[in-house]
Order: structure tokens, then C-alpha cells, then sequence
């Protein structure tokens, strides 16, 4: 609906389909509709629509950032008034919680699963994107490619360096600084905290900032939000150090126990996990099963660990001055 | 003599209503008092009175002794403390019986003392309100209206707001949605205070015609000695919440009950003296001036101090020479003053000032000595406090 | 009446109470594993900063909003036309994006207005690298506060002033007091319980503002109750025990702030709408006019021209940014957010949904509150009156306190809520507008109470005794006199409550979707894709469409009372 | 005679000042029109007046006539179409070289029609506000407005709240605002309206006393006859928008220079007819009720239409039989009216009706015949339109 959606990559024919396929598709198209929460891109959500509607499937969607995804889902799901078939967020933790709650159905029937990377899935949802976080460049008041984080602490960013509040933005955002932590240790997240960077509420504003100049380097972007910009024709570039560790923003697909439309539910999320699934949901983020016409998953991508994020919360934020 | 004038007085203007005429507004033992900062106000101390059907009653008091407060229970737009009041023989308020019925349900109108003109309404929509409220058609609301605000002199008015109004123009739109509604029972307060002389009289007039016409009752508060007695078929003289005595105009001007009655209706000289000794129904009273023989207002012992109180215009002028024969005593004019219709002589008889007014177009000079003569009916003796 | 006003009452109360009690007890059991409630003592800066910017935000706003409001009601000193209206503008741009306006101009780096000053400065010989202005700072969020605030004091106060006899102006002037002395002491301090009821609204809608210091504070490093309440109810897992107590902690304030208004200013004594008509003279200012002007001049265009043209430029840019690309410039935005059948949809659901939302909640409030000034009408008042005693001003009483209970509720915890209490049986109204209806409803009371209430505090109480006098039942005087006479009030509540609701995304957020799409929706979506072009291009185009509602209301409600007056 | 008595009587108290006082307030040539959707309404036509140093005068006319839109003209709160006013020597407003002083000032105070008190201010605190704007100091604040609420009789007033009070308390709070500044230039719009006659007549006093403690220059509007003649120096009689006439009260009254104003001030009977002969300085007019005579107020031919006015008040009731020698002739008494002070007579003579005031006790009944004799000075003959 905004920005140009990515091409649509080549769709099999119904009857091209694997067999197991075109049984889930038969009984998907009895429902004929399906309705999704997604936390992704609204272009890829506008792909994601007319790829099934080639199957003639109607998609429902409603595109709600991850964290009010979990709120109106919980309300829902508690009200016994379950409308998402398939939700997709970008906060796995959630539907760890909502998969202990009872509210998300076993995928383990499903065909495309059993080729599926084993580290991106469990009982009730695969990783599907891998958006991993990078620098946020302005390429006008920049230039090389650093190969390292530390990149962001030097002092001619002073005033220039751009940082989406970490205690606003979730956990996700504060795994990748533990990982960070753990690379160069605490002197290096001190370091950030001292350069007194720009706080800002949301990723998006914070790339915002750069995109319009008041910012030289976004620390801990990630490269979908550099894309946005990018497409928009700022002078943007995102870089994730080759040198260093990196994690990312995984997001995760699910089925409501009680979806309306289970089948086209299990027809979309087995469609997620196809090729051409795989390409319209990762045109700039990665595959984590490395689909062909995907970009890879950087060379030292390493798997979140909310665990620890949530324990070192409060020292995390401290170190960061946050 | 005075005492004759009363009886061949006109009694519609008036007489103590002779006929056992039904009550249509009776306030009984009526108390309210205001909770303020600076300590309780009492505006109404067991307040009785009856007022018959056709009747006006007028109230008159001093500047802040209730008469409005009075008005606005009867009206209903106050909560009395305690008491009872009939309105058209309903009891609309009874402390005792838990009765308080609103304002809209006594069937009356009123004219407010601070006019409460809707800002909003034309002077028409005004004055129409009582009738669209009683749902009257389109074309009697626009014939009574036109008629009433004819009557009080503003049919050139009707589209005009309240703001674009002089002051008396808006009392009399005040006055002419009053008498709009045609109700049996109308409460006056201060109707006219903001007109004119010429104005006043004609709407007063008019008043009366309309009185005989429809035949309301009324509880008319005024402070216009004129408009009082030519009004009123009776009036109630208030103090401090209580009323100080009821009675037909004559009455309250000729045989004030209490030195206050006298003193507020009209004016009142005042000598001090006491008591020598009884001529028949009257007293020999020593004053300063002289002798005078007076009314007593109570049983009067010999020697007992008293006061004797007597009208401006109750004193007659006659040339000097005369001794004080005949309740006759001697004055020198201090000043005198015209005063349009009459003439105001500021006397003093051995010290004492006293007030004597005259229609009598020979105006004395200062310094003049004349002789006053004083009517014994009309010299009233009050024991001293 | 008493029936009606009864049953409004306890529908609000439900309205309220129910769906927490839902939420309570749904989310708690669910999920409560301790006592611990994440409330550390961070929270006391956080209640600081809330103080000092709420605070010196509503007073900033009720200097302005009370000066202006002064300037276009009672002198010839403002500007005729579109007076009532400018101060009101700023207002109508929905949410996120008025406050987007301001960072356009005021970034430290890339402000055009900074950048415009350095330009002067460097003229003179001074360069700076940044500044001077910084918007990210405690001055920073109490002016924008105040800025915001500003239509909302303007609005209340200058209902209040619209009616006030200038004598008692002339005769302070006669009395040898000038215009502005005049103003201090006379015309002001006589309609006190507006302007204490103007602030109090100040206050609450500044506590629950979002935007601003989410916007400004995120970066200046400032955190506010509001943003501390969404944190706790967006990060994952949430913490609604702690915005909930957070919550009803503040419902205590303003119910406390709520009694000392009332014992402070006690109704008594302001200046009333009385039974003698009012001559329509304006205070003539002479020399000081031109001083006036200016300052009307200069607010219009601090709050309304500047930030509008700030963001026009960002409407017309592919992305916002500090250079202008004089080439790149298009009304492609406009295409985009206009030729997109969704958006539409939903900028046509807003308007109605808020059109209608904004009716309703003035009739139930204007209801109840002329009902209680009813209720005190035999208590012994009289132009202007004296204290009510405690039995009538019970009604009131019990009146303000249950609209007041959604003032402070988060707006995301009233979504949340209302999905879990009305999406089953026997409501079943997920998804359809009207539970976006009773939402809005909910919590737009407040505004809608508070505005009602001052505009009926300035009705003298003969005006309404004499319509019962003669003859008219309660309800016909609420119709013919008294809602008449508080009409430009209850107008002033109306665009208040319309423009909340144009412009609301939390709840939103949570409650529209593709069957009840509303823009507030729109606009956070686009917002969170950092696509702020097209959200200033739609925002832009609401605040045209919403102008025209609001100055078409304006206009109406004025209109009745210009004839009496003028 | 009457008109040696105007000789005798106190300069104070009706002498066109004498001195060659410097006038405080000066009005010319003040045009004031309102524009309303009914059409324009114009309030004042050209109106000119000198109110000179330490004079009062009065402005009196019928309600709407303009009277208060010319104290708001001077006291600036009002925007003339045209003319000049000067207050103390400075000119304040003038169209033609564009000046308009702002209220503030022009160092005046006013009494309001409509009171004005400030709502949020204390009796005290109204009362002291024009004290405190002038800076007076604290101590001489409490002073001065406890002794100037004395005067006006609300010494225990100071601390409620205006909407606690009385309507004369209020009227009364707002004569004390407006004398607590001891300006030199006061305007009084009705200040005594709503007060009765009692505390009207002592407020009428000490305001002369103020007046010549103090020396005040005023404007004073009432509709009140007593106040009218008792206050002013000079009186000005408005008729829509213009000066009928300005004289001294006597003037006023005994030389009326029109109809309108013969008939405004107090009030007067009419007789038509036609000059017969001139007699000396006198008319012989041919009425209906035989031929009277009268003094001409304009050259006059024989023949002419013409009509004789002669007040009630200054009418004799003679006994009757005495024939219709010497300006007497006989009436039938229709309807006495008893009204306080005075008694009131409705006669009719020879088809005509006429009125007849006298302090005379003796009440004459209905049908009683009686003559009427008119002294030939009180006569005013006009010329019939
Ligand atoms: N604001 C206004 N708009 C239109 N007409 C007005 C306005 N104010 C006064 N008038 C008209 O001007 C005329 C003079 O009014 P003004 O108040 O001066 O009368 P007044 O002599 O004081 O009368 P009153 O004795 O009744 O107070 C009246 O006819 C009135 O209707
Ligand atoms: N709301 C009030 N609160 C406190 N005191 C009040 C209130 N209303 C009236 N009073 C007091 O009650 C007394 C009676 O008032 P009321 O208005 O009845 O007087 P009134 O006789 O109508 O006087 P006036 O002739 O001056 O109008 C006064 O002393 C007044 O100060
Ligand atoms: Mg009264
Ligand atoms: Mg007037």
C-alpha cells in the first residue's frame, strides 16, 4: 500500500503443487478466507495477500506492531474471541507465552516443517525472517564500511549517534546489546552511553533521524528499517560489522488453536516456509533456512538470548545510561 | 375631620376587604433563614398573613427586611425553614406535612426584582413564553402579546434583545410577561421602581384596570408610599423579618400600630413628654413645646413618659399671634424648601426640629415665626420604648 | 429527570468499572506469578518530571489560553473572523503529528527554524553547530505541553467570557483601573471556576498526553507518567497491575485537585449570565490594540502557521529531511494517502464516528450537568447566590466524581479492556464500530463533563427560576433557557471531544481493524513504519476536514447569541 | 406669590448658580445612534449641556429617552457619533479632532443603573476598589469605605458577597463605590431606585452634605420628582434624545416651556380654548369651562387655539356658590382618593375632567359640588400645538 511492494516472485500453479500441498489447499479453499496479524513490512503484508489470493484465498489482515499485536491477541484470545488465524510477530517470546497459554495449535503436521532449519522451530511456530541488526548509515555524513561495532563510539559521532531507547524497545533490542556486552564487555556499552546519543522512541524514528541528517549513525538498526528509508531514495546504507558478532529480530508465525479458518491457517504458515513463501517475506531480511533469492544470514549471526537479555535488563540499561 | 374621610373613602381603594372573601394566598408562622459566612441571616421570622381573592397586598419595608425572600417562597424558588403557605386553597409548601410542590406547579406569575430577562429571547418571545409554556395557539400567543406590550408602552419593542433595552424599558418587559398569563395570583417585586413618575402612574392605572378586569390577587412589594396606598387594598408593613402590622392604607397612615409603622409610612415628628392627664379618649401630654393633647396608642398611666408622634403634612400653619390655645404651639422657620408639588419648612419650637409640609403656595422666609396647630386624632402618643 | 440522570450515571459508571473489573481479574489471574509490582523508586523522577511538565504546562497553557480567550471575547483587540477559531487550530492535527510539526522546526541539528537563526547569527559573526533552540529539553516539553494545552483552556474560558456583562468592566474601568489591570481583577477573577475548571482539564489531558513526551522526552532523556503507564503496558510481558495502580493513583489527584477547585472557588461568586440584559460592548483598548494584535498575531503563527508549514514541506518530500531536494518535491503523498480506498474509508468512519462520539457525549454531559444546576435551583441562590449546602451540591458531586473516573485510565488499557468486557455474550461487538463508540465515549467523559460543567456554571440561577415560574416543567426550561444559554459551551466541549477523537491511536489501535478502520489507525501504522511524509500528508488533510467541522460548529453555536448581543 | 417665593427660597437649593462658576462637564452637540436589526435608534440628538462646579444636575425624562446613554457618553463608555464633551477643563471626547479618553481616565466615578458590583468581590472589596487602584494606603482603605458604608447603611455588609444581598443593599453598595473615590465628577444613573422612601430621604441628605463637603460636580438621573426638585441645582427635562428644557427646579415647575414638559414634571390639567384679549401681561381664554385667566408663554393673536395647563397641586377648592368672578369655576367631585400625605380629586367640569391635589383634611364626598379658583400666574397658556 506505500511504498512500491518488492516483485512478487513466480507462484507454482494450484495443480503444480506437492501433493500434501493441494490437500491443505483443498480444504483451505472450503474456508476461503484467512485472517492474519502481522507485524511485517506493509509491503510484504500486500504481497503476502495477492500470493493467496493466486490461490484464491482472501487474506484478512491486520498489520499492528509487534507489541499491540500481543495486546489485542492476549485480549482476545482471553475473551474467547479469537479472530487471527495466523499471527506473525517479531516478538517470539510472545508466542512462547501464548503457545504456553494454550492458545496456539501444534504445527508438527505440517509438510514444509520437516525440512525446516531445527534451531528456528518449535511445537507451535517456526522463525520464518531474520532481520539482524546493523548500522544505520547516512551515507552523506559517512563513508567506509566498518567491519566492527566500535565504529559507532568514536568521538566524531559525538551528537550524531542515534539509539532507539532500549528501555522502550523491548527485550529483543536488548539481547543484541548483551551480545554486544559479551563481545567487547561492559566499557564498550559504557562507551555508547557516554557518546549521549539521540534517543528515540521507535527504530523507525530513530532511522528517520538519519535519513533526514540529524543523525550520522544509527547503533543497533536493523536492516528492514534502513530498507524503508533506502527506498524512499535517502541516502542510507546499512552495514553489519563482517567482523563482529550480530543477532536480529526473528520473527515468528503461529496458528490460533481456535482459528476460525484452520486450514487456510495451516495452508498459509506451510506456505511461509516455501520458497516463494520465503521470498515474499524476506526481501530484505533473511531466510533462516537460507531460501534461494533470499539474502543469507550474516556470517556471524548468532540466535537472541532473551533469557539472559531479561536478567541483565536493568544492567544493561545502566551501562547504556539509559 | 380625618376620621369621617376614611369611611366615605372609596373602599375598592382602601377598605379592609369587607366581603368574606376567600384567601388565596395564606402564609403561615413562615421562617427562613441564610447559613453565610458571616453568621446566620434571618429574612423571614414566623411570618403569617392571608391574602384574599382580588386583593392586592402590598408589602413595604425597609431595604433589606424580606419582602423579597417572603415573595420567592410563596413563589416557590425558596425553601423555607419551617411553615406553611396556600396558594388558591393547594398547600404548596408545609414543613410539617413535607409538602414542597415547584415553582411550576403554584400557578403563579412574578415579576423579579432584577428583571431575569432570557438574554436569548426577543422582548416577543420574552413576554410569549408564559403562553407557549401553556401551549396557546400561534395567533392568540401574537394578540395577547401585541396587547400586553401595548399596554406597558413597547409595541414598538417586540424584536428588540434585553440588552438593547434601557432600564425601565426592561422592567416593563419584566412587568408584561407577568401579566401575560393571565394567572389568578401575581407577585409584584418592586415593578416599578426604574420608571418614570408619568410612566409609573399610568402603569399603575393600568394595573388597576386589569386587577378589576381579571381579578388577580397580589403580593406586591413596592417602597413607593404613592403606589402603596394607591395600590393596595391593604398593606403590610414589614421589620426585620416580621410583620410590623397589616392593614388598610388609612389604617396604617392614621393609627400606626408602633413608632416604627409611623415613622416608615410617611414621616413623623416626634416630641417627648409625659403624661398629665386624660381628657376623655385623649392625653394631655407636657412637651417642650408646651401642652398638647393627643391618642393614646395604649392604657397610660399620669406621668408616664411617652412620645408624641405626628405628621409633616398634619400640622397646620396659622399666623402667630395666637397663644397656644387649642393644641397650638410656636415655630421659627429654619429653612424651607420647595419640592415641586409642595413645600418642606424645617421649624424649630424650643429647641425641637421639626418637619411640617404644606401645599400652600405662600412660601415663608427664613427666620419667620409662625404658629402650628396639631389635630388631637391625628397627634398619636406612644409609651417612650 | 431523576430517573434518566440516575440510569446516565450508572451506564458511565459501568462503562468504566465493568470492563476493569474484566481486565482485573482476567489479566491478574492469568499471569500474576508475585506481589512485585515493577514499581522502583525511578519512579519518583518520573513523577517529578511528570509535575513540573504537566504543571508548568497547564499553567503556560492557561496564561495563553486565558489572554487569548480574553482578547477575542471581551476587547476589540483581537482579530474579528476567524479570531475564535486560530486559537483552536493547532489542535486539530491529530496526535503524533502536531508535535511533529514542532521537531520539524526545532531539531537542534536540523530545525529549519534553528537552522534559519544560525543562518542569521552567522550574519552577525556568531556560528554554532547546533541550537540555539533545543526542542529535547524540560523547556522544550513544558512549552509544547503548554502549546497543546492552549485550545483546550481557550476553548472552556472563552465560552465562559462570551456571556459576562461588561459592566462590571466598565465599572472597574470607570473606577480608574486601565484595560489589562481591569482584566487581572475584575473580568478574570469573575470567572474563576472557568478558568480553575479550564486548568484542571489542562492538567488531565496533559497527564494523559502522550505524544509530546514520548516524542520529545524519549530523547531529552525525560521520563513522564504517561509514557512510564505505556511501558508498563506494551512491553512484553506487560505490567497492567502497575498502570493500573499508577492510574488510580493519579484519579486520586484530580479528584483531590477537583475538591480544592471547589473549595477555593467556590461557584458562588463569578459573574452569571443575569436577568438584565446585556449591552454588547467590547472593551475598547485604543493605543494597547496594536500590542494585542501582536500577541494574537504571534501565537497564530508560533502554534498554527509555522508547525503547518513546517509540515507542509515534510507532506511534499519523499522522506523528511533537512535538504531540501527542491526537485524531489510531489503531491505523491497525496496521492498516495488519498487514492488509497482503506484510508478513506477510515477518514470517513473517524469523522462520523467522531462527529457522532462528540454529540452524544455533550447531550449525556450537558444533561447531567444541567440537571444538577436544576437540582440547586430552590437552595437559596440568587444572582450569583451564596454557597449551596451540602444536600444539592450532592448531585454535582456524585456527578463529577463518576464522569471523572476514565479522566486517567491509559487509553491502551481502556482498548484492552473493552475487548476483554464487550467481545463476548452478550455483547458481541468486537470489530464493529460501536465498540470503538463506547470507548470513545469512556474517555472522552471527562472533556465532555468538565466543559459542560463551566458552561453551565455561568447560567444565573433567576433566568431558569423565572421559566419555572411560569409554568415550564424542568425539562422544557433545560430546553428553552437553559441549554440555549449554554450552548456556546457545550459547542466548546463538542470540537474538544470531536478532535480527541479524530485524532485518538492508542485504543484505536487495538480496537479497529479492516471492519471498523479508523485513521488514528492509519496514522500510527504509518508512523511506525517511519513513513512520516505520508502520515503529515494525511494528517494535513484531516486537519483541513476537521477545521471545516469545527469551524462550521463554531460558527453555529455563536450565531444564536450574536443576534441577542449584537 | 409664588413667584417670590423662588426669590426667598435658598439659593442652594433652586438658584441657577449665580457665580460665574468654571463647568466641570461640558457636553456639545452629542449625537449617539445605535444600529439594530429593527433600525437605528438614535438615543441622543444634539443634545448640549454645562454642568457647572460643584452643581447637580438632574437629568429626568421618560423611560428610554437617552438618559443613560449620556452618562456612558461622558464617562466614556459609550462611543458618541459626534460632538465634544469636556470633563474638568479636558476635553475627553471630540469627533471632530479625534479624541476619545478611555473611562479610566477621566477621573470620574458613576453609579450604574444595573449596579455593576463585581460578583467575586466581598462588599468590602467592591467598595475599596477604586481606594486601590488609586494606591491609597491600607490603613486609610479600611477607614474610608467603613465610613462610607456607614453612610449608606451596611456597615455590617463589609464581608458578604454581593449575591448575598438585598437588592437596595446592592443599589446601595454601588453609591458607595461610586462616592468612596471623592472624584470631582460623579454620575448617578437611579442611584436610590430600589430604596424606600425612608432610606431614599436620608441618602438624599447626606449626598448634600457629601456635595458640600466634598463639592462635587454631578449627573444625576431619577425619575423621581422629590429627588429631582431636592438635589438639583439645575434640571434637565429629555424628551427622545433631546433637552426639552434646563432650568432650576422652580422654573421647571412653575414655567414649563412646553406641553411635554408642563405635563412630564408633575402633572397637569388641560383646557382648550381660544384667546379672547390680552389683559396686562395676562390672556383672557375662552374654555369651555368659562373664560380664564392665564399667562402666555408665546405672542399670541386673538382668536388663536389655545390651551390652559394648570397643575392639580395648584388648584383652590373654594365652597361653592361664590360665582365664577375672579378665575374660579365649579366642579363636581367624581372620585376622592385618599393617598397618604394627600388626598386626590377627580372632578369634572362642564364635561371636562380634571384633577385636584389637596393636604386638605376635610375629605369631600363623590357628587359633592365645589369651585375651583386658579391663580392667573400658575396658568401657563400654550399655543394649541
Ligand atoms: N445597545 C443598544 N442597542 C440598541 N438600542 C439601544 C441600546 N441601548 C439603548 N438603546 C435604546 O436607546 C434608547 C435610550 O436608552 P437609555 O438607556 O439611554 O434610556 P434611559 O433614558 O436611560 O431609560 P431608562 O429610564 O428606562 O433607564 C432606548 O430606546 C433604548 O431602547
Ligand atoms: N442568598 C442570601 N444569602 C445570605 N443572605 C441573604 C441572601 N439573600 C438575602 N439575604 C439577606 O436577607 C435579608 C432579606 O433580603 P431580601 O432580599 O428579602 O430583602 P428585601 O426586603 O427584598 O430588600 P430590598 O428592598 O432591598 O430588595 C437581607 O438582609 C439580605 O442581606
Ligand atoms: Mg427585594
Ligand atoms: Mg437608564
Amino acid at each position: 500500500q506505500t511504498a512500491k511492494s518488492a516483485e512478487l516472485p513466480a507462484l507454482p500453479r494450484a495443480d503444480a503443487l506437492s501433493a500434501d500441498q493441494r490437500e491443505l489447499l483443498s480444504a483451505a479453499r472450503r474456508e476461503g478466507t484467512v485472517t492474519l496479524y502481522s507485524s511485517n513490512d506493509p509491503s510484504v503484508v500486500d504481497n503476502i495477500v495477492a500470493a493467496m489470493d493466486h490461490y484464491d484465498i482472501k487474506v484478512d489482515f491486520q498489520r499492528l506492531n509487534s507489541a499491540p499485536l500481543a495486546q489485542r491477541y492476549s485480549a482476545e484470545a482471553q475473551a474467547g474471541k479469537v479472530v487471527a488465524d495466523v499471527i506473525v510477530t517479531g516478538d517470539p517470546m510472545f508466542a512462547d507465552d501464548a503457545g504456553a497459554n494454550g492458545w496456539l495449535a501444534g504445527i508438527g503436521s505440517l509438510p514444509a516443517l520437516a525440512e525446516w532449519p531445527a534451531r528456528f522451530k518449535t511445537d507451535h511456530y517456526p522463525i520464518l525472517s531474520v532481520n539482524p541488526y546493523c548500522l544505520g548509515l547516512n551515507t552523506e555524513l559517512t563513508d567506509g564500511t566498518p567491519r566492527e561495532w566500535t565504529y559507532a563510539v568514536d568521538p566524531k559521532w559525538e551528537g550524531q549517534l542515534v539509539m532507539a531507547n532500549p528501555a522502550t524497545t523491548g527485550t529483543v533490542n536488548l539481547a543484541a546489546w548483551n551480545l554486544l556486552r559479551e563481545r567487547y564487555g561492559d566499557d564498550f556499552l559504557r562507551q555508547v552511553g557516554a557518546r549521549k546519543p539521540n534517543l528515540f522512541d521507535s527504530a523507525t524514528s530513530a532511522m528517520q533521524q538519519v535519513a533526514a541528517g540529524a543523525g550520522a549513525v544509527f547503533m543497533l538498526s536493523s536492516v528492514v528499517s534502513v530498507q524503508a528509508m533506502k527506498k524512499l531514495g535517502a541516502p542510507v546504507a546499512a552495514v553489519v560489522p563482517a567482523d563482529a558478532p550480530t543477532t536480529g529480530i526473528e520473527s515468528a508465525a503461529c496458528v490460533s488453536a481456535k482459528a476460525p479458518h484452520p486450514n487456510a491457517a495451516r495452508f498459509l504458515l506451510n506456505f511461509f516456509m516455501t520458497g516463494p513463501g520465503q521470498k515474499i517475506l524476506n526481501p530484505v531480511s533473511s531466510s533462516p533456512a537460507d531460501a534461494p533469492g533470499t539474502p543469507a544470514l550474516p556470517a556471524k549471526f548468532v540466535r537472541p538470548d532473551y533469557t539472559k537479555a531479561k536478567a541483565n535488563k536493568s544492567r544493561l540499561l545502566k551501562l547504556l545510561d539509559a | 375631620m380625618v376620621t369621617q374621610a376614611r369611611e366615605v373613602s372609596d373602599p375598592e381603594q382602601s377598605g379592609t376587604a369587607s366581603a368574606p372573601a376567600r384567601s388565596r394566598i395564606s402564609v403561615r408562622n413562615l421562617t427562613k433563614t441564610y447559613r453565610t459566612r458571616r453568621g446566620d441571616v434571618t429574612a423571614l421570622r414566623n411570618v403569617s398573613m392571608d391574602v384574599d381573592e382580588g386583593e392586592i397586598m402590598v408589602l413595604l419595608g425597609p431595604s433589606g427586611c424580606g419582602k423579597t425572600t417572603l415573595l420567592r417562597c410563596v413563589a416557590g424558588l425558596e425553601h423555607p425553614d419551617a411553615g406553611e403557605i396556600t396558594v388558591n386553597g393547594r398547600t404548596v409548601y408545609s414543613s410539617e406535612r413535607g409538602i414542597s410542590l415547584p415553582p411550576e406547579r403554584r400557578n403563579l406569575s412574578m415579576v423579579f426584582q432584577s428583571y431575569a430577562l432570557w438574554p436569548h429571547m426577543s422582548v416577543f418571545d420574552n413576554v410569549a413564553y408564559p403562553l407557549r409554556t401553556a401551549k396557546t395557539s400561534a395567533d392568540e400567543v401574537r394578540r395577547r402579546v401585541g396587547e400586553v406590550l401595548d399596554t406597558v408602552g413597547l409595541e414598538k419593542y417586540g424584536s428588540s434583545y434585553p440588552g438593547q433595552l434601557s432600564g425601565g424599558q426592561q422592567q416593563r418587559v419584566s412587568l408584561a410577561r407577568a401579566l401575560v398569563a393571565n394567572q389568578g395570583v401575581i407577585l409584584f417585586d418592586e415593578p416599578l421602581s426604574n420608571l418614570d413618575a408619568k410612566v409609573r402612574d399610568r402603569l399603575r392605572e393600568e394595573l388597576l384596570t386589569l386587577q378589576r378586569k381579571i381579578g388577580f390577587t397580589a403580593l406586591y412589594v413596592t417602597h413607593d408610599q404613592t403606589e402603596a396606598t394607591g395600590l393596595g387594598d391593604r398593606i403590610a408593613v414589614m421589620e426585620v423579618g416580621t410583620v410590623a402590622q397589616l392593614g388598610s392604607p388609612t389604617d396604617i397612615y392614621y393609627t400606626p400600630a408602633s413608632r416604627y409603622v409611623a415613622d416608615f409610612v410617611g414621616s413623623a415628628n416626634e416630641l417627648t413628654g409625659s403624661v398629665a392627664e386624660a381628657v376623655g379618649d385623649r392625653v394631655r401630654v407636657d412637651t417642650s413645646v408646651g401642652p398638647l393633647l393627643g391618642t393614646p396608642t395604649a392604657g397610660m398611666a399620669k406621668g408616664e413618659p411617652v412620645r408624641v408622634l405626628f405628621r409633616p403634612e398634619h400640622c397646620l400653619i396659622a399666623p402667630d399671634g395666637a397663644a397656644a390655645e387649642g393644641n397650638r404651639f410656636s415655630c421659627t422657620v429654619e429653612r424651607s424648601t420647595f419640592l415641586g408639588s409642595h413645600v418642606e419648612y424645617n421649624l424649630s419650637a424650643s429647641g425641637q426640629r421639626l418637619v411640617l409640609k404644606t401645599m400652600d403656595g405662600n412660601l415663608l422666609a427664613s427666620g419667620a415665626k409662625v404658629a402650628v396647630s396639631l389635630d388631637p386624632t391625628l397627634a398619636r402618643v406612644f409609651p417612650a420604648d | 429527570m431523576d430517573t434518566l440522570s440516575a440510569v446516565l450515571l450508572v451506564l458511565i459508571a459501568l462503562l468504566v468499572i465493568y470492563p476493569m473489573a474484566r481486565t482485573v481479574i482476567g489479566l491478574f489471574s492469568a499471569t500474576s506469578d508475585s506481589g512485585d509490582l515493577g514499581i522502583d523508586s525511578s519512579l519518583l523522577s518520573v513523577l517529578w518530571n511528570t509535575l513540573v511538565v504537566v504543571g508548568g504546562g497547564s499553567i503556560l497553557a492557561l496564561v495563553c489560553g486565558a489572554t487569548l480567550a480574553w482578547i477575542n471575547e471581551r476587547t476589540d483587540g483581537g482579530f474579528r473572523g476567524l479570531g475564535d477559531f486560530m486559537p483552536v487550530a493547532p489542535l486539530l492535527l491529530p496526535a503524533v503529528t502536531g508535535v511533529l510539526g514542532w521537531v520539524v522546526l526545532l531539531d537542534p541539528r536540523i530545525g529549519l527554524l534553528n537552522v534559519l537563526i544560525r543562518t542569521l547569527l552567522s550574519y552577525v559573526g556568531i556560528d554554532l553547530a547546533d541550537g540555539p533552540i533545543d526542542i529535547y529539553s524540560m523547556g522544550g516539553m513544558v512549552a509544547i505541553t503548554g502549546l497543546h494545552l492552549v485550545p483546550v483552556v481557550y476553548l472552556i474560558v472563552s465560552a465562559a467570557l462570551r456571556n459576562l456583562d461588561p459592566a462590571i468592566e466598565e465599572a472597574s474601568r470607570i473606577n480608574g483601573a486601565g484595560p489589562l489591570r481591569t482584566a487581572v481583577r475584575v473580568t478574570l477573577p469573575a470567572v474563576a471556576p472557568a478558568l480553575a475548571g479550564a486548568w484542571l482539564l489542562g492538567i488531565i489531558n496533559g497527564i494523559g498526553l502522550f505524544s509530546v513526551p514520548v516524542i520529545l522526552g524519549t530523547n531529552a532523556r525525560i521520563e513522564v507518567l504517561s509514557v512510564r503507564i505505556w511501558r508498563y503496558l506494551t512491553d512484553y510481558p506487560s505490567n497492567p497491575d502497575a498502570a493500573l495502580v499508577l492510574a488510580a493513583g493519579m484519579l486520586v489527584v484530580i479528584l483531590a485537585l477537583r475538591t480544592v477547585q471547589k473549595y477555593l472557588v467556590p461557584s458562588g461568586r463569578q459573574a452569571t449570565i443575569g436577568g438584565r440584559g446585556v449591552r454588547a460592548t467590547r472593551m475598547r483598548l485604543g493605543p494597547f490594540r496594536l500590542l494585542t494584535r501582536l500577541l494574537v498575531a504571534g501565537y497564530i503563527a508560533a502554534a498554527v502557521v509555522l508547525p503547518v508549514l513546517g509540515l507542509l514541506l515534510v507532506s511534499v518530500e519523499p522522506f523528511w529531511s533537512m535538504k531540501i531536494r527542491w526537485g524531489q518535491l510531489s503531491l505523491v503523498n497525496y496521492q498516495n494517502v488519498l487514492g488509497n480506498t482503506q484510508t478513506l474509508r477510515s477518514l470517513l468512519t473517524s469523522l462520523g464516528l467522531a462527529a457522532v462520539c462528540a454529540t452524544v457525549a455533550m447531550l449525556v454531559a450537558g444533561f447531567l450537568m444541567l440537571y444538577a444546576h436544576q437540582r440547586r435551583g430552590t437552595g437559596g441562590r440568587r444572582r450569583g447566590g451564596k454557597r449551596r449546602d451540602g444536600q444539592e451540591s450532592g448531585h454535582k458531586r456524585v456527578i463529577d466524581f463518576v464522569t471523572s473516573l476514565p479522566a486517567t485510565i491509559p487509553h491502551s488499557l481502556i482498548g484492552v479492556s473493552f475487548i476483554l468486557a464487550f467481545s463476548g455474550k452478550p455483547f458481541g461487538l468486537y470489530g464493529t464500530v460501536f465498540i470503538l463508540l463506547l470507548a470513545y465515549l469512556t474517555m472522552e467523559m471527562p472533556y465532555a463533563a468538565s466543559a459542560a460543567g463551566t458552561a453551565t456554571s455561568v447560567v444565573g440561577n433567576e433566568l431558569a427560576e423565572a421559566s419555572r415560574i411560569f409554568g415550564a416543567s424542568e425539562r422544557r426550561t433545560v430546553g428553552r433557557i437553559l441549554l440555549p444559554l449554554v450552548l456556546p459551551g457545550l459547542a466548546a466541549g463538542w470540537v474538544l471531544v470531536f478532535i480527541h477523537i479524530l485524532g485518538e491511536v492508542t485504543a484505536s489501535s487495538l480496537l479497529s481493524g479492516s471492519s471498523n478502520p479508523v485513521v488514528g489507525r492509519v496514522l500510527l501504522d504509518l508512523w511506525g513504519q517511519g513513513n512520516f511524509p505520508q502520515m503529515t500528508a494525511l494528517a494535513i488533510v484531516i486537519w483541513l476536514i476537521s477545521s471545516v467541522f469545527v469551524l462550521l460548529m463554531l460558527r453555529l453555536s455563536n450565531r444564536r447569541f450574536a443576534r441577542a448581543t449584537g
